[in-house]
């Protein structure tokens, strides 16, 4: 009985340790009937069984071996989620050599030191457009002998030699299958759990990207645990809409697909993602903050245009859900039968509406990382009964280092280590790691290897934080960035700036005072959310800088950034690092321009000597400064905005640490 | 030859009134392009006012001065058609401004029925007697050329006479007044002319009296002619091939086309009826007019329509 | 990238008159179009552009002139045969059917190739779904390639000016015409929806070989993609050639300067 | 609101094209008709059958019919009680003519005859349009109006054509009872539906609607008006002819020409305007019946 409950919960999971090409085989042999992949194409969902799966990887593979792939060779993946993508992914682990996924938005010459560097022999690529930026870079890139394309699209007439088609390669397949039989088999047999499987460039916030080398068992074990402790199978629906070259992306649509054998769905394109997910309604799903960030902003503003009616009874029973939605969720028996009622009423006349517009009716599990989420945001999820989590980890690490268990969710706090793994806190505050989940080592860089992981196997996140009372896990910032103010006083940047990040209003926030007597400042404005917010009091502006510049946007930034000091003055380790001052920047930071990495997180130092100048001013107390910076445009060209800005003062709370 | 000219004078004459009604319709397609279906019901209620108010009248205030009675009448029965443009314009078409033509079609299709029962349960549903004083005797014209000569109702004859004498007022009206151009300028284009300062709303108010107007004079005529009540209405129906046949925007097209119409009807009536068991004027107008479009679908003097694209 | 090689003369248009009760719209126009180009008609606004193409399509019947496409002459065009013969044609202020949603307008272009009877329809079994479906199909495939996948069933008349005009373009190439009319496809665009029309333009006439007939107002985006050009004044050619004969040709350039756009 | 299409993929076309491609939709209307076919029966009284149930129905299989015209093909049409009234008497006479005719048949007959008359006064709209022809159709209505009234041979000489038809036996089931009456009505009213919906969201409906919408460009895509409008006139005065047929012998029994004279056009006119515009009944009808567009959206 026992037994087949297990069955029942995760069915078809494996739990044998088998490389990613053993998983996908054993999944053929038994439910090959079962999809493996949807992809909406020409307006349906379009699905690949298993067996269709693993028949075309296996000629895949043996094209990848026609065209001399090798063991150990790499081999690039640069687009969007693709069918045929992932199957040339596991193609390339069938003959043990290592696909490295690429983002598609990177811009050729960001590619070169990848190309470079990992020396790659064969790039997979989606389109026309990846195919002109590869193109772009070959003879910079020796080692690159093939370039193979998913869409022919334009592509027909392209002359060069060393381009084809996945059709072309899947046919040379066949005839290699043909004149070497049973290779390709052979070489999956031959491939060791504990061989290197995958590696992806972690878009380090200084100096250039590190390979970071997975092997099968890295991005296998801590993912099959978490699986199996969150009750993960084969009925599972995910949607497959993250970049394939962020390791989050990897594991919960590729290595936990393998694992589980659940389905995976890729959406049409990237504006119908929305619509594909209403469409799909997955089960199992993530999203970084931003992308929950942008949905909840979608809806608040289809709220305010409904009418008056739907408004108020949305507000009333929003608040409602606030009050109880989340305990409810936590399995909290104090709430009141008549107040469960009133959610289930709720449930039918806006919830379920909700989460069914959001996709999300069918949602088991989802969780959310990267960066710190904002507590309005995180509970609005839960309240609406979505089964939203926060986890920590890292491209090191597989992600899997801290999860939120069922029932003990806390906005703040990233949940207790994963079985298997184990966390210390060092002395400065510093967060290490021992998992079977860690990295095997940077691609060829030793040096860094040794840095971050020490003899006895503990891998340094360089993230500052500590266990609280009930042992989870609360992150405050990069170890590195926790600094000091001039009085020795804790200055913790990441951690005020997600406090201003918080706010609807505010998009980015940069906080400087390493060493300074104060903390200062620079804010992006959420051009949208601000933009409502000045239509609504109808305030004219020309556009972001316009708007940026506006009297009335830099009171109400104001109003933030003392909510904030407030905050920061009832903990008493960093009452001091209050913002003193601030400014609106007149541009948006951009991962063009280098200030923001692939993954939007801000790069600090770059900015700050970017914007040396408009430092300066604000730790010299100036009230305005004039600033003009280099821009780069979609199309690649460069030109140059400056303004004059205004600097803020705002009101710094008594500390309670000094009250008391 | 006398039977013959003496229909088509019969035919002519009640062109004239089909012309006098047609003319209300044209006025209010041409300045709010609305296809006013209300027309007949405003000739059955303006004709109900004018006959009560005659009734009352003398009731109420003991005047017995026929011709004084019969103007007081006259007066308040305008009255009331003015009111009744106001609050259309109001309540229907100020609320309705550049919707499809189907849709105003409807709304005056709702003002018919409205202004049925309205006036049906102010002024009774009764037949009623209107008596302006036309002189009713038969008179022969003509008794020299042939002998019998033709015969013509004087009643008819004296009604075609007003109703010329109006229809030219109108025409003249529309043409040479300045309420006259800016209503052409509406007509035109509503933006147009509201951009440079014509109320559309006064326009609006004034074309629908106007249009009030006629169909109390119609009402009056058709009135103690048939006396008033429910059939009344379908007076417009009959004008309604006259208004396409002449082709919806033009007043002359109008006039003539009720001419036409007036006749065709008459002869046919006389000429093909019994063949056809008779009763087929109802029907002949339309065949008439539905026959023409198909060679001139912008109707004798419409604007002719070319696609572009 | 290399271009599909142009043929012979497939389309030629001789002597074209045009009026409407006594205003000449065009005054004997004559100009040729070979398969597999693409041919510019330029002229300032008002200069007969779109009278031209009504002409070929048979919307209008010219007074004079006649019009002969692959071998066969006619003194005047029959929409219907027109289509038949596989020209099809995109509008200059948006022909969409605003009553319906992307995929309805884009299938309309396929009635042509519809052959289900009335009954059938009413019916819906076997042929007439099987037919629906297989058209439907095609029908995809050209959202795919206009990249209109987000908007499949919004009814057009929601959807900006920039799509309803590849919702337009879509509905020409469901007819999988031989040549296609194109009435000033970039008119009232921004830059990067010039830039995705030219691309559209480009990949049509690319891959399958489309002769595309195109009229712009403003020379700019047009001399880049065609390889002659037609340039009309007041209704009378006052150029014809290749984009650079064009450019250098006196008449062109004081009628260009003459107007303002 | 327990509307929910998460999960609801469509992996094929047809799951994609059918009528209702969200479950709950599906599910709502197969209720509604069984509630209409099975619980109706029993709550509702004589009365309500006679005086509401029937005739609404009858009308609203009236106003589906001009819907097509109108709604689909745009063609503004007043003879619409002309088109019922060709649809009963030739019915009438087809069943008192013919021995043996079974009713169902003489109705659906009366309503191809409707259809040839529909033809006819359809090809004005060739020519002409909008409010014109709009007027033009009155024609067709003044001409019945007439004819039943003065041609003997059309109402079997009966006087001032009023006539009547003996109980209504379909294959055994004798219809005389407004329960059966009302099942009878509404299984017409059903399977026309289905048919109606089926055809305009097939080809010959796209032609309609682009007729509609802008019959220049549909002209230019190779759609003949003549075709287009021709087949509204015919699919919609066959539907509203069996209507009529249904009202004379269903709802009626014994009628004269005045049971379908101008007011009845312009009543049926109002109902699918109105509809159009969106009243309660009207979405009703649009949602359950008619095929609605912005549901396609």
């Amino acid at each position: 009985m026992a037994e087949s409950a297990v069955s029942a919960s995760h069915g078809g999971a494996l739990t044998e340790s088998l490389t990613f090409p053993q998983c996908l085989l054993a999944h053929a042999r038994m439910r090959p009937e079962a999809p493996a992949m949807r992809e909406k194409y020409l307006g349906i969902w379009q699905t690949t069984t298993w067996s269709a799966l693993s028949t075309m990887v296996l000629q895949m593979a043996a094209g990848l071996a026609a065209r001399g792939l090798k063991r150990g060779d790499h081999i690039a993946l640069i687009g969007d989620n693709r069918p045929r993508l992932y199957a040339s992914m596991i193609a390339a682990q069938c003959l043990g050599a290592i696909p490295v996924p690429m983002y598609q938005d990177a811009v050729a010459a960001e590619m070169v030191y990848v190309f470079r560097d990992a020396s790659i022999r064969i790039a997979v690529v989606e389109n026309q457009e990846q195919t002109d930026k590869v193109l772009e870079i070959r003879e910079q890139c020796p080692q690159l002998t093939d370039i193979i394309y998913d869409d022919d699209r334009g592509l027909r007439n392209y002359q060069q030699s060393g381009i084809e088609s996945i059709d072309a390669l899947l046919e040379a397949g066949a005839l290699y299958e043909q004149a070497h039989p049973g290779k390709v088999r052979q070489a999956i047999d031959e491939g060791g759990f504990h061989d290197d499987c995958a590696m992806f460039y972690t878009s380090g916030t200084t100096g250039n990207p590190k390979g970071v080398v997975h092997t099968h068992a890295s991005l296998i074990l801590p993912s099959r645990t978490v699986s199996q402790q969150e009750g993960l199978g084969p009925q599972d629906e995910v949607l497959a809409y993250l970049p394939m070259a962020w390791i989050g992306q990897n594991i919960f649509s590729y290595a936990q697909w393998l694992i589980n054998g659940f389905t995976i769905n890729m959406p049409e394109s990237q504006e119908t993602v929305m619509i594909d997910m209403r469409e799909v309604g997955p089960t199992y799903y993530f999203a970084p903050p931003r992308v929950l960030e942008a949905l909840l902003t979608t809806v608040t503003i289809r709220m305010e245009d409904a009418s008056p009616g739907k408004r108020s009874l949305f507000k009333h029973y929003m608040a409602l859900a606030k009050r109880i939605g989340g305990r409810i969720l936590d399995g909290d028996p104090t709430v009141s039968f008549s107040e469960r009622l009133q959610y289930q009423l709720g449930d039918w006349l806006i919830y379920g509406p909700l989460r069914n517009a959001l996709g999300m009716s069918r949602i088991k599990l989802a969780y959310t990382a990267g960066e710190a989420i904002g507590p309005d945001l995180f509970s609005f999820y839960r309240s609406l009964g979505i089964n939203l989590k926060q986890l920590y980890g890292s491209t090191e690490t597989a992600v899997w280092v801290c999860v939120q268990p069922d029932g003990h969710v806390r906005a703040d706090t990233v949940g207790k280590p994963v079985p298997g793994v184990e966390v210390r806190i060092r002395d400065n505050g510093e967060i290490v790691v021992r998992s079977p989940g860690l990295l095997r080592e940077y691609y060829k860089n030793p040096q860094a290897t040794a840095e971050v992981r020490d003899a006895e196997g503990w891998y340094h996140t360089g993230d500052a934080g500590y266990f609280d009372q009930e042992g989870h896990l609360r992150i405050i910032d990069r170890a590195k960035d926790v600094g000091q103010l001039a009085n020795g006083a804790m200055f913790a940047p990441k951690y005020i700036e997600n406090k201003l990040k918080f706010f609807p209003f505010i998009k980015e926030a940069v906080a400087f005072g390493q060493g300074k007597s104060e903390v200062c400042c620079f804010v992006n404005i959420d051009f949208e959310a601000c933009g409502n917010w000045a239509e609504r009091r109808n305030l004219p502006y020309a556009g972001y800088n316009d708007l940026a510049a506006k009297a009335e946007v830099y009171d109400l930034i104001q109003d933030c950034v003392n909510q904030t000091n407030a905050d920061l003055a009832l903990d008493p380790k960093l009452a001091d690092s209050q913002i003193s001052r601030f400014l609106i920047l007149h541009k948006e930071l951009d991962p063009d321009d280098d200030e923001l990495t692939r993954t939007r997180k801000v790069r600090r130092g770059f900015i700050a000597q970017k914007y040396e100048v408009l430092l300066e001013a604000m730790f010299s107390g100036k009230d305005s400064q004039y600033v003009e910076t280099q821009v780069k445009f979609e199309d690649g060209r460069t030109g140059a905005v400056s303004a004059t800005l205004r600097i803020a003062n705002a009101k710094r709370q008594q500390g309670l640490a000094k009250a008391a | 030859m006398g039977p013959f000219l003496e229909t088509l004078i019969g035919g002519l004459m009640t062109g004239m009134l089909y012309s006098l009604v047609a003319l209300g319709f044209v006025l209010i397609f041409k300045a709010s392009g609305v296809f006013n279906f209300a027309q007949g019901a405003m000739v059955l209620f303006a004709a109900l006012a004018m006959a009560r108010f005659a009734e009352w009248i003398p009731a109420l205030l003991g005047i017995e001065h026929k011709v004084l009675v019969n103007l007081m009448a006259f007066i308040l029965a305008m009255g009331v058609m003015i009111m009744l443009a106001w609050v259309v314009e109001r309540f229907v078409l100020g609320k309705l401004v550049n919707q499809e033509g189907v849709t105003l079609l409807m709304a005056t299709l709702g003002i018919t029925y409205f202004m049925d029962g309205f006036g049906q349960t102010v002024f009774g549903s009764d037949i009623y007697k209107i008596d302006v004083g036309l002189p009713k005797e038969p008179m022969f014209l003509l008794e020299d050329v042939f002998q019998g000569g033709i015969l013509v109702n004087q009643e008819e004859l004296s009604a075609a006479i007003i109703a010329a004498a109006l229809v030219a007022l109108l025409a003249a009206f529309f043409q040479y007044t300045g309420t006259g151009r800016a209503l052409r300028a509406v007509a035109d284009d509503h933006q147009a002319a509201q951009s440079i300062g014509i109320p559309l709303e006064r326009i609006w108010v004034i074309v629908w009296s106007v249009a009030g107007f006629v169909a109390l004079v119609a009402g009056i005529i058709w009135g103690s002619k048939l006396g008033v009540q429910f059939s009344l209405s379908q007076v417009a129906l009959k004008a309604l091939p006259v208004v396409i046949l002449g082709g919806l925007t033009s007043v002359p097209g109008a006039i003539v086309g009720g001419l036409i119409i007036g006749v065709g009807e008459k002869l046919s009536e006389v000429y093909i009826g019994p063949m056809l068991g008779g009763g087929i004027e109802i029907w002949f107008a339309y065949a008439l007019a539905l026959l023409f479009l198909l060679v001139r679908p912008q109707g004798l003097y419409g604007e002719k329509i070319i696609d572009r694209v | 990238m290399s271009r599909r090689s142009i043929g012979e003369v497939m389309l030629d248009v001789k002597n074209i008159s045009l009026s409407f009760g006594g205003v000449k719209a065009l005054t004997d126009i004559s100009f040729n179009v070979r398969e597999h180009e693409i041919r510019a008609i330029i002229g300032p606004n008002g200069a007969g552009k779109s009278s031209m193409l009504n002409c070929i399509n048979g919307v209008y019947t010219p007074q004079q002139g006649s019009i002969t496409f692959r071998g066969k002459t006619f003194d005047h065009m029959n929409s219907r045969e027109v289509a038949e013969m596989g020209i099809a044609r995109t509008f200059q202020n948006l022909a969409l059917f605003k009553g319906m949603n992307v995929i309805d307008n884009i299938m309309s272009g396929r009635n042509l190739k519809m052959k289900t009877n009335i009954f059938q329809q009413a019916l819906r079994i076997g042929a007439a779904e099987r037919e629906e479906q297989a058209h439907r199909e095609v029908v995809e495939r050209i959202i795919d390639f206009l990249e209109i996948q987000a908007w499949r069933k919004t009814p057009v008349a929601r959807l900006p000016y920039g799509l309803q005009k590849r919702v337009d373009l879509g509905r020409a190439l469901a007819m999988e015409p031989q040549v296609l009319l194109l009435d000033e496809p970039m008119a009232g665009m921004n830059i990067e929806e010039k830039q995705d029309m030219c691309r559209f333009v480009l990949d049509v006439n690319d891959q399958f070989g489309t002769t595309i007939v195109l009229i712009e107002h403003d020379m700019g985006v047009v001399m880049d993609i065609s390889d002659r050009v037609v340039v009309l004044d007041y209704g009378k050619k006052i150029g014809d050639g290749t984009p650079d004969e064009v450019r250098s040709n006196e008449e062109v350039i004081s009628a260009y300067l003459g107007t303002s756009h | 609101m327990l509307y929910r299409e998460n999960g609801q993929f469509k992996t094929s076309y047809q799951a994609d094209q059918q009528i209702f491609p969200i479950a709950q939709d599906r599910y709502l209307i197969l209720a509604l008709i069984a509630a209409a076919a099975i619980v109706v029966p029993f709550i509702a009284s004589e009365y309500v059958f006679r005086a509401l149930l029937i005739p609404f129905l009858i009308l609203s299989l009236a106003a589906l019919g001009l819907n097509i015209l109108v709604g689909y093909c745009g063609q503004i049409s007043l003879g619409t009680g002309g088109f019922m009234a060709v649809g009963a008497y030739a019915a009438y006479n087809l069943l008192v003519r013919i021995e043996g005719m079974p009713a169902v048949v003489a109705i659906l007959l009366g309503g191809v005859f409707a259809m040839a008359f529909g033809v006819v006064f359809g090809i004005p709209s060739l020519r002409i349009k909008g409010l014109y022809l709009a007027v033009a159709t009155l024609a067709a209505q003044f001409f019945c109006d007439w004819a039943f009234l003065r041609i003997k041979w059309l109402t079997n000489d009966s006087a001032s054509g009023s006539v009547s038809v003996p109980e209504l036996m379909v294959f055994g089931w004798n219809v005389d009872t407004p329960i059966d009456k009302y099942l009878f009505c509404l299984g017409f009213v059903v399977i026309f539906a289905l048919l109606a919906k089926n055809l305009v969201r097939g080809h010959t409906g796209r032609e309609w609607m682009a007729i509609r919408d802008m019959d220049v460009a549909a002209a230019v895509i190779g759609i003949r008006p003549v075709y287009a409008k021709l087949t509204a006139f015919a699919v919609s005065s066959f539907i509203v002819g069996v209507a009529g047929a249904l009202w004379g012998f269903v709802h009626l029994g014994s009628w004269e020409p005045a049971a379908f004279n101008i007011t009845r056009s312009f009543d049926l006119l109002f109902m699918v305007i109105i509809g159009g515009l969106g009243s309660i009944m009207g979405s009703f009808f649009r949602r359950g019946l008619y095929c609605d567009r912005a549901h396609r959206a």
